[in-house]
C-alpha cells in the first residue's frame, strides 16, 4: 500500500481535539487531544472499545452532539478542517448554515441502529429524497437520482421505495440507510458502527456493498467499529482509541503486524476463535 | 456550534445553588399537608358549626371587605353560615372521600393490572377488554347510574368513586408489570425454582412503588373533584354535610352579590389539586417515572 | 454415557392473542438433541433462527407444540410441585449481560441469595459465606456483595450472573448470548471463565451465540441453527474445519478477517 | 388506547376494534337494563300512593315485569333496536324525544370546544418543547397547566365572574347568539387545551430525543424542516389517541358547562332524571353517550391506522 501521505489530497485534518459532555454528575471526557487525517477516497478506521471516545469523534464533525431542539451539552474544543476544492472550512464552532451546507453536499453519516435511524412514518423513497430536499434541480431528476440510488444499494424498484421502515430487515434498513448518505455523493462517509447489529451474513454483504459505493463515487470513509475483523477487511489505514486517546496510528497491515502500543497488543490477542491463546488462568483466589 | 453553554467555569457554583434550592416537591407537600392540617383542625380553629343558621348575617363579605368582620374572616352564605368554618368542614368531607374511593379503587385496580400483567394470556385479555369498557363508557353518566341505584349516602360515593377509578390502575400497573416482566431479573428468578406468589412479593412490587407513588399521587385530584363535581351538580353529598362542591354550585345563584360563596371553596379546590398535581409531576421526574398506559 | 439433555422432534410456534391476530410464527420446526453428560456444546445461529427458543425449551419457558423433551431425567412439562423445584435447581441460565438481569433494588448478595434461600442449600447464617465463596469462584471479591448492580462494570455483573446460575449448584447451564454485550478484552476473560468452571463444576453446557469466533471457543460439539432448524451438527473443530452444510459454509465465509491471523 | 401489539394488518386491526365496540354497547346495554331492573318497578314512582298486590301483578305481567330476567333482556334489546326507548316515568314524554330536543346545544358546544382546543392545544405544546427557552411560550403552558387543575364549574364561574360580571362583555347564559357561545366553549375547551398540550408536550419531547432526529440532520435539512417533517408528523401518532380519550371527558364536561352557564342542552336532563330516579331517561344517556364515545374511538381507531403505517401495514 502506498504511503497515502504523499500521493493523496487531504480532506479532513483534525487537530487536537477534545470532546466532553455534560452529564448528571459532572463532566465526561470522552475525546482528548485527537489528531488525524483523512485523505481523498481511502478509508479510515477508528477501533475502539466501548467508551473509548470513538463515536463521539466522529459525532464531532458534524456536531452531532446536539441534534436540533435537544438539550444535550457538549464541548468541542481544537480544530476540525474539512478541505474542499477551493477553500478550507473550519468545523468546530462553525455557524448553522455552514454546518448545514457541509451535512448536506459533502459529508455523510450513517448510524448503527438503522431501525431507530428510520423515520418509521414516512416512505423509505420520501426520505431518501428528503436529502436531496435542497439541491436545486427539478423534482423528477431528484426522484430519478433517488431510484438510482436505491438500486445501486439493492432496494430498486417501488417496492422499495414505496416500504415504510418496518418492513425492511435490518440489512435492508442499512442498505436505506447507506442510500440516504450516498445519494448527494458526499466526499467523505462517516459509518458509526453500521454492522455491528446485523447478522455476520448480512454483515459480509453491507460492507461490501459499502466498498462498491465508496469505489463507485470515490468517496473516503470513516469508519467506527469494535471489530478488528472488520477494519482488516474495509480500511486502509487504521486509529486504535483507548480511553479518549489514540494509541496507535497507521497503515492496517503495519498496526496489526506489528502492534507498537501495549492496548492494541491486548485487542489483537483477546480476539476470541481458534487462534487466540488462552492465559493460564483468570485472576482467581 | 458547541460553545452555546461554556460551563466549564461557574458550573459548581449553580450547582451549589441547586443543591440548596428548596425543591418544588417539597414545598408543595407542606402546603398540602398544611391544607389537611386545617381540616383535621377544624373544630379547634374555628368554633362556629358549619350548619349553623344565623339569618341576622346573611351574604357578610370576607373581613378585608367593607362590612366584614373577623367574626366572619372568610364572610357567610346566603343563610349566614360562616364560610371558613364550611370551607375546613368541606376539605375534611372531600379529602375523606375521596381518600377511601382512592383506596378502594387503587386496591382492586392494582390488583387487577398485577394479575392481567403477571398471568397474561386469556386473563389478560379479558380482564384488559374490561378495562377499554369502563374507559369507553363516560364516567360521569356511571357514576350518576350508581347514584340512582344506590342513592347519595356517603359510602355509595365512596364505592361508586372507587368502581370508576379502577381502570386506570388497572391498565397503568398492567403496562408497568409487563415492562418488568420483560426484565432479565423476573425470569432469572423464576429460573432459580421462585414460585410467582414470590416473584410478585419480592420482584415485582418493589419496582411498583415508584410507579404508583406517582399514580395516586396524580390521580388523587380527579378523585377529589369526581366528589366535588357530583356534589356541585347536587347529586353528591347531600346537606347539611359540608361540601367544597355543593358549596360552589350552591353559591352559583349568588354570583353576583356574594361572589365568596362559590369563590372561596373554589379557591380551596383548586389549591388542593394545583398541589397534588405539582407533587405528582415533581415525583414522577425525581423517581423518573415513565407512564405510558 | 447417558444423554442429560434429549428433544426430539421439537417444534414451537408462536401466535399472537385472541384478538390481536398475528401470523403463527414457527420458532422451531422440528429439532432433536442429545447432550450428555459433562459436555460442552454451543448453538449458533443467526437472529430469527430460533436459538434462543431452544434453549428455553429446554428450560421450560416455552412449551413445545409438538416433540418431547427430557432435560436431567424430568420433563420440564409435566412436574409435580417437588419435581419442579428440584428441576430448576439442575438446570440454570445465563443471561446475556445487561442491567436488567438483576432486580436494581437488591444489592448483588442479596441477588445471589435467592436461589440459596428458595432451595435451602444452606443455613440462613451460613449465607453471607456461601456469597463469598460464589464470587470468589468467578474471581470477584466479597465486597460486591454489597454493591448494586448499576455499580459494577458489564464484565463483573456477567460473573455475578454466572455465581448466580451456578448458587444452586446446577448440572446443566445454558448460556444465551452471555459475553455478546461485553468489549473484547472482557469477552476473552469470561470465556475463560467459563471454562474453568465447566470443568470444576463438572457442568453440561449449552452456549448460546451468534458469534462463531465464541463458540468455536466454548464448545466441543456445535449444532448450527437455521430458521428453526438444524441444518449441521458434529465436533466444533471438524465443523470448522470442514463444514457440511452450505448455510454453515457461508457462516464462516462471512466471518470478517479472515487473512488477520496471517497478519499477526 | 390503541395498543401498538403485533397485529394481522389492516384487516385484523379494523375488525378486531369493531369486534370491541360491538361488545362494549353491549355492555353497556346490560349495565343500562340492570340499573332499570334494580332501581325498582316504575309502579313505585308511578303510583306513590301504593298498590294492592292483584293489581301489581296485573301490572307486571302486562310490562312483562314477570319473564326470567335473560327475556327480560332480550325484549329490552329488542325494543331499542326497534326504536322505542321508552317514556319519562314522571312527564310520559317519549325519552328520544326529550334528547332530540336538546342534543343540537349539547353536541354544538362540545365539538366547537374540542375544535378550539385541538387548535390551541397542539400548537401550544408543539411549540413549548421546540422552545424550552422562550419565555413566552413557557408562560403560556404554565398558565395552561392550571386548567389540569381546575374543574369546569370553577372555570366556568370564573369566567363568569370576569366576563360577565366585572367587564360585562359576554353573557353568561344560554345559547341565543355566537357570543353566547364564547365562555362554554372556553370553558369546555380549557381543561383539554391542557391535556393534549401537556401530551403534546411529551410527545414531542419524546420525538426529539429519536435517532432519526439525528438521521435528518445529518441530511442537512432545516430545524424548521427537522420541526415539521420529523419530529411534529411523529408526535401527532400517540397524540390521536389522546384525543379520543379525551371526547369522553368532554362529554362528562358538557355536564358541568350546561348547568353552570344554563344551557338547554342533555346535560340538564340526566341531573333531573337522577334527581327523580327517572332511569328510562338516564339509561337513554348512558346508550347514547356510550354510543358517541364508542364511534368516536372507532373512528380515532382508524386515523391510527392512516397516521402509524406500523399498524396499517402489520409487522
Amino acid at each position: 500500500m502506498a504511503d497515502p501521505n504523499t500521493k493523496r489530497r487531504l480532506l479532513l485534518s483534525a487537530r487536537d481535539v477534545n470532546v466532553s459532555f455534560e452529564v448528571a454528575n459532572g463532566i465526561v471526557e470522552a475525546v482528548r487531544d485527537l489528531s488525524l487525517e483523512i485523505f481523498a477516497g481511502e478509508t479510515l478506521a477508528l477501533v475502539g472499545e466501548s467508551g473509548s471516545g470513538k463515536s463521539a469523534f466522529a459525532k464531532s464533525i458534524l456536531d452531532m452532539h446536539q441534534p436540533p431542539f435537544t438539550r444535550r451539552r457538549c464541548v468541542i474544543q481544537g480544530e476540525i478542517e474539512y478541505h474542499r476544492a477551493s477553500d478550507v472550512l473550519q468545523l468546530v464552532g462553525a455557524d448553522g448554515k455552514t454546518m448545514r451546507a457541509v451535512r448536506e453536499k459533502e459529508i455523510g453519516m450513517i448510524f448503527q441502529d438503522a431501525m431507530s435511524s428510520l423515520n418509521p412514518v414516512i416512505r423509505l423513497g420520501k426520505q431518501v429524497y428528503e436529502a436531496l430536499s435542497y439541491v436545486p434541480i427539478e423534482p423528477s431528476k431528484r426522484w430519478l437520482q433517488v431510484s438510482e440510488i436505491l438500486n445501486e444499494v439493492g432496494l430498486g424498484g417501488t417496492r422499495y421505495s414505496r416500504a415504510f421502515p418496518h418492513q425492511l430487515s435490518g440489512g435492508q434498513r442499512q442498505r436505506a440507510m447507506i442510500a440516504i448518505a450516498a445519494v448527494r455523493c458526499p466526499s467523505l462517509l462517516i459509518a458509526d458502527e453500521p454492522t455491528t447489529a446485523l447478522d455476520v451474513t448480512v454483515q459480509a454483504q453491507i460492507l461490501s456493498l459499502l466498498k462498491r459505493v465508496q469505489a463507485s463515487s470515490n468517496m473516503s470513509m470513516l469508519f467506527i467499529t469494535h471489530d478488528l475483523g472488520v477494519v482488516y477487511d474495509v480500511a486502509e489505514r487504521v486509529a486504535v482509541m483507548c480511553a479518549g486517546r489514540i494509541v496507535e496510528l497507521g497503515n492496517v497491515s503495519q498496526v496489526f503486524g506489528d502492534p507498537q502500543n501495549a492496548y492494541t497488543r491486548t485487542l489483537l490477542e483477546n480476539r476470541p476463535g481458534p487462534t487466540r491463546k488462552r492465559k493460564a488462568k483468570v485472576a482467581r483466589a | 456550534m458547541s460553545h452555546s453553554s461554556p460551563f466549564s467555569g461557574n458550573s459548581s457554583f449553580w450547582k451549589y445553588f441547586q443543591g440548596i434550592k428548596p425543591d418544588r416537591v417539597w414545598v408543595c407537600s407542606v402546603l398540602l399537608l398544611g391544607i389537611v392540617l386545617l381540616g383535621l383542625l377544624a373544630p379547634v380553629i374555628t368554633h362556629i358549626e358549619p350548619t349553623t343558621v344565623n339569618l341576622l348575617a346573611r351574604s357578610k363579605p370576607p373581613v378585608w371587605y367593607e362590612g366584614g368582620s373577623w367574626y366572619y374572616p372568610l364572610g357567610t352564605d346566603n343563610l349566614g353560615r360562616d364560610m371558613l368554618s364550611r370551607c375546613l368542614y368541606g376539605i375534611r368531607t372531600s379529602f375523606g372521600i375521596a381518600t377511601l374511593g382512592l383506596i378502594f379503587s387503587a386496591i382492586l385496580g392494582v390488583s387487577i393490572g398485577i394479575i392481567a400483567g403477571l398471568v397474561g394470556g386469556y386473563a389478560d385479555e379479558l380482564l384488559m377488554f374490561i378495562t377499554d369498557v369502563f374507559i369507553t363508557i363516560p364516567n360521569l353518566l356511571l357514576l350518576l347510574a350508581g347514584i340512582v341505584l344506590l342513592g347519595t349516602e356517603i359510602w355509595v360515593l365512596i364505592v361508586m368513586i372507587g368502581l370508576i377509578r379502577w381502570e386506570a390502575y388497572a391498565r397503568i400497573v398492567r403496562g408497568q408489570v409487563m415492562a418488568l416482566r420483560e426484565l432479565g431479573f423476573i425470569e432469572a428468578s423464576h429460573v432459580l425454582g421462585a414460585s410467582r406468589l414470590r416473584i410478585a412479593v419480592a420482584h415485582v412490587l418493589p419496582n411498583l412503588i415508584s410507579p404508583l407513588t406517582v399514580i395516586l399521587t396524580l390521580s388523587f385530584p380527579s378523585v377529589l373533584l369526581m366528589e366535588a363535581g357530583l356534589s356541585f351538580l347536587g347529586v353528591g353529598v347531600q346537606p347539611p354535610t359540608p361540601s367544597l362542591g355543593r358549596m360552589i354550585g350552591s353559591g352559583r345563584d349568588y354570583l353576583l352579590d356574594a361572589w365568596w360563596m362559590s369563590g372561596m371553596p373554589s379557591i380551596v379546590i383548586v389549591s388542593i389539586t394545583l398541589l397534588f398535581q405539582l407533587i405528582g409531576d415533581g415525583l414522577r421526574d425525581k423517581l423518573d417515572v415513565r407512564l405510558d398506559g | 454415557m447417558k444423554s442429560i439433555v434429549e428433544l426430539s422432534d421439537v417444534k414451537v410456534s408462536y401466535s399472537g392473542g385472541l384478538l390481536h391476530r398475528a401470523p403463527k410464527v414457527d420458532a422451531l420446526r422440528g429439532v432433536s438433541i442429545r447432550i450428555n453428560r459433562g459436555e460442552r456444546h454451543g448453538l449458533v445461529g443467526e437472529s430469527g433462527s430460533g436459538k434462543s427458543t431452544l434453549g428455553r425449551v429446554i428450560l421450560g419457558l416455552v412449551r413445545p407444540s409438538h416433540g418431547s423433551v427430557s432435560v436431567a431425567g424430568f420433563n420440564p412439562f409435566s412436574l409435580s410441585r417437588s419435581e419442579k423445584l428440584e428441576f430448576r435447581r439442575r438446570v440454570q441460565l445465563v443471561f446475556q449481560d445487561s442491567v436488567a438481569a438483576f432486580n436494581p433494588r437488591l444489592t448483588i448478595g442479596k441477588s445471589l441469595g435467592e436461589g440459596l434461600k428458595i432451595h435451602n442449600i444452606c443455613k440462613s447464617s451460613q449465607r453471607p459465606d456461601r456469597i463469598a465463596m460464589l464470587l470468589e469462584a468467578v474471581g470477584l471479591p466479597q465486597e460486591f456483595s454489597d454493591r448494586f448492580p448499576h455499580q459494577v462494570s458489564g464484565g463483573q455483573r456477567q460473573r455475578v450472573n454466572i455465581a448466580r446460575a451456578l448458587s444452586v449448584e446446577p448440572d446443566v447451564l445454558i448460556a444465551d448470548e452471555p459475553v455478546s454485550a461485553l468489549d473484547v478484552s472482557i469477552q476473552a476473560e469470561v470465556l475463560d471463565l467459563f471454562e474453568d468452571l465447566q470443568q470444576e463444576f463438572n457442568l453440561t453446557t449449552l452456549f448460546i451465540s451468534h458469534d462463531l469466533n465464541v463458540i468455536h471457543e466454548a464448545s466441543d460439539y456445535l449444532w448450527v441453527l437455521k430458521n428453526g432448524e438444524i441444518v449441521e451438527k458434529g465436533g466444533t473443530k471438524q465443523i470448522f474445519s470442514g463444514p457440511e452444510h452450505e448455510y454453515t459454509n457461508l457462516l464462516l465465509a462471512s466471518l470478517p478477517g479472515q487473512g488477520l491471523e496471517t497478519v499477526c | 388506547m390503541a395498543r401498538l401489539a403485533v397485529s394481522g394488518g389492516i384487516v385484523g386491526f379494523i375488525s378486531g376494534r369493531i369486534v370491541r365496540a360491538i361488545l362494549t354497547m353491549f355492555v353497556v346495554l346490560l349495565i343500562s337494563f340492570v340499573v332499570g331492573r334494580l332501581s325498582g318497578t316504575p309502579f313505585e314512582i308511578m303510583f306513590p300512593d301504593g298498590l294492592t298486590v292483584d293489581h301489581q301483578i296485573a301490572l307486571e305481567k302486562k310490562f312483562k315485569l314477570d319473564l326470567p330476567m335473560h327475556e327480560q333482556f332480550k325484549l329490552y334489546v329488542t325494543q331499542i333496536f326497534k326504536g322505542d326507548f321508552g317514556r319519562s316515568l314522571h312527564t310520559g314524554e317519549k325519552v328520544w324525544a326529550m334528547y332530540a330536543l336538546r342534543m343540537p346545544a349539547t353536541l354544538a358546544v362540545g365539538s366547537l370546544a374540542l375544535l378550539v382546543a385541538i387548535i390551541i392545544g397542539l400548537p401550544l405544546g408543539a411549540l413549548s418543547a421546540l422552545y424550552r427557552k422562550n419565555v413566552g411560550v413557557t408562560g403560556a403552558l404554565l398558565l395552561v397547566f392550571l386548567g389540569y387543575a381546575v374543574p369546569h364549574f370553577v372555570i366556568g364561574i370564573g369566567l363568569i365572574l370576569l366576563f360577565g360580571y366585572v367587564l360585562q362583555i359576554l353573557p353568561t347564559t344560554s345559547l341565543d347568539t355566537w357570543r353566547h357561545f364564547v365562555l362554554p366553549t372556553i370553558t369546555l375547551a380549557i381543561p383539554m387545551i391542557a391535556v393534549l398540550a401537556r401530551f403534546m408536550r411529551a410527545a414531542m419531547l419524546d420525538a426529539i430525543g429519536q435517532d432519526y432526529v439525528s438521521t435528518a440532520t445529518s441530511k442537512g435539512l432545516t430545524d424548521a424542516d427537522i420541526a415539521k417533517n420529523h419530529i411534529f408528523r411523529n408526535a401527532l401518532v400517540p397524540i390521536i389517541s389522546v384525543v379520543g380519550l379525551e371526547i369522553a371527558g368532554l362529554l362528562n364536561g358538557t355536564i358541568f358547562v350546561e348547568t353552570v352557564f344554563s344551557l338547554p342542552g342533555v346535560g340538564r336532563i340526566l341531573i333531573g332524571a337522577v334527581e327523580q330516579r327517572d332511569y328510562p331517561v338516564l339509561q337513554f344517556g348512558l346508550i347514547a353517550y356510550s354510543l358517541i364515545v364508542v364511534t368516536v374511538n372507532l373512528i380515532v381507531d382508524l386515523l391510527y391506522v392512516v397516521a402509524d403505517p406500523r399498524i396499517r401495514l402489520g409487522k
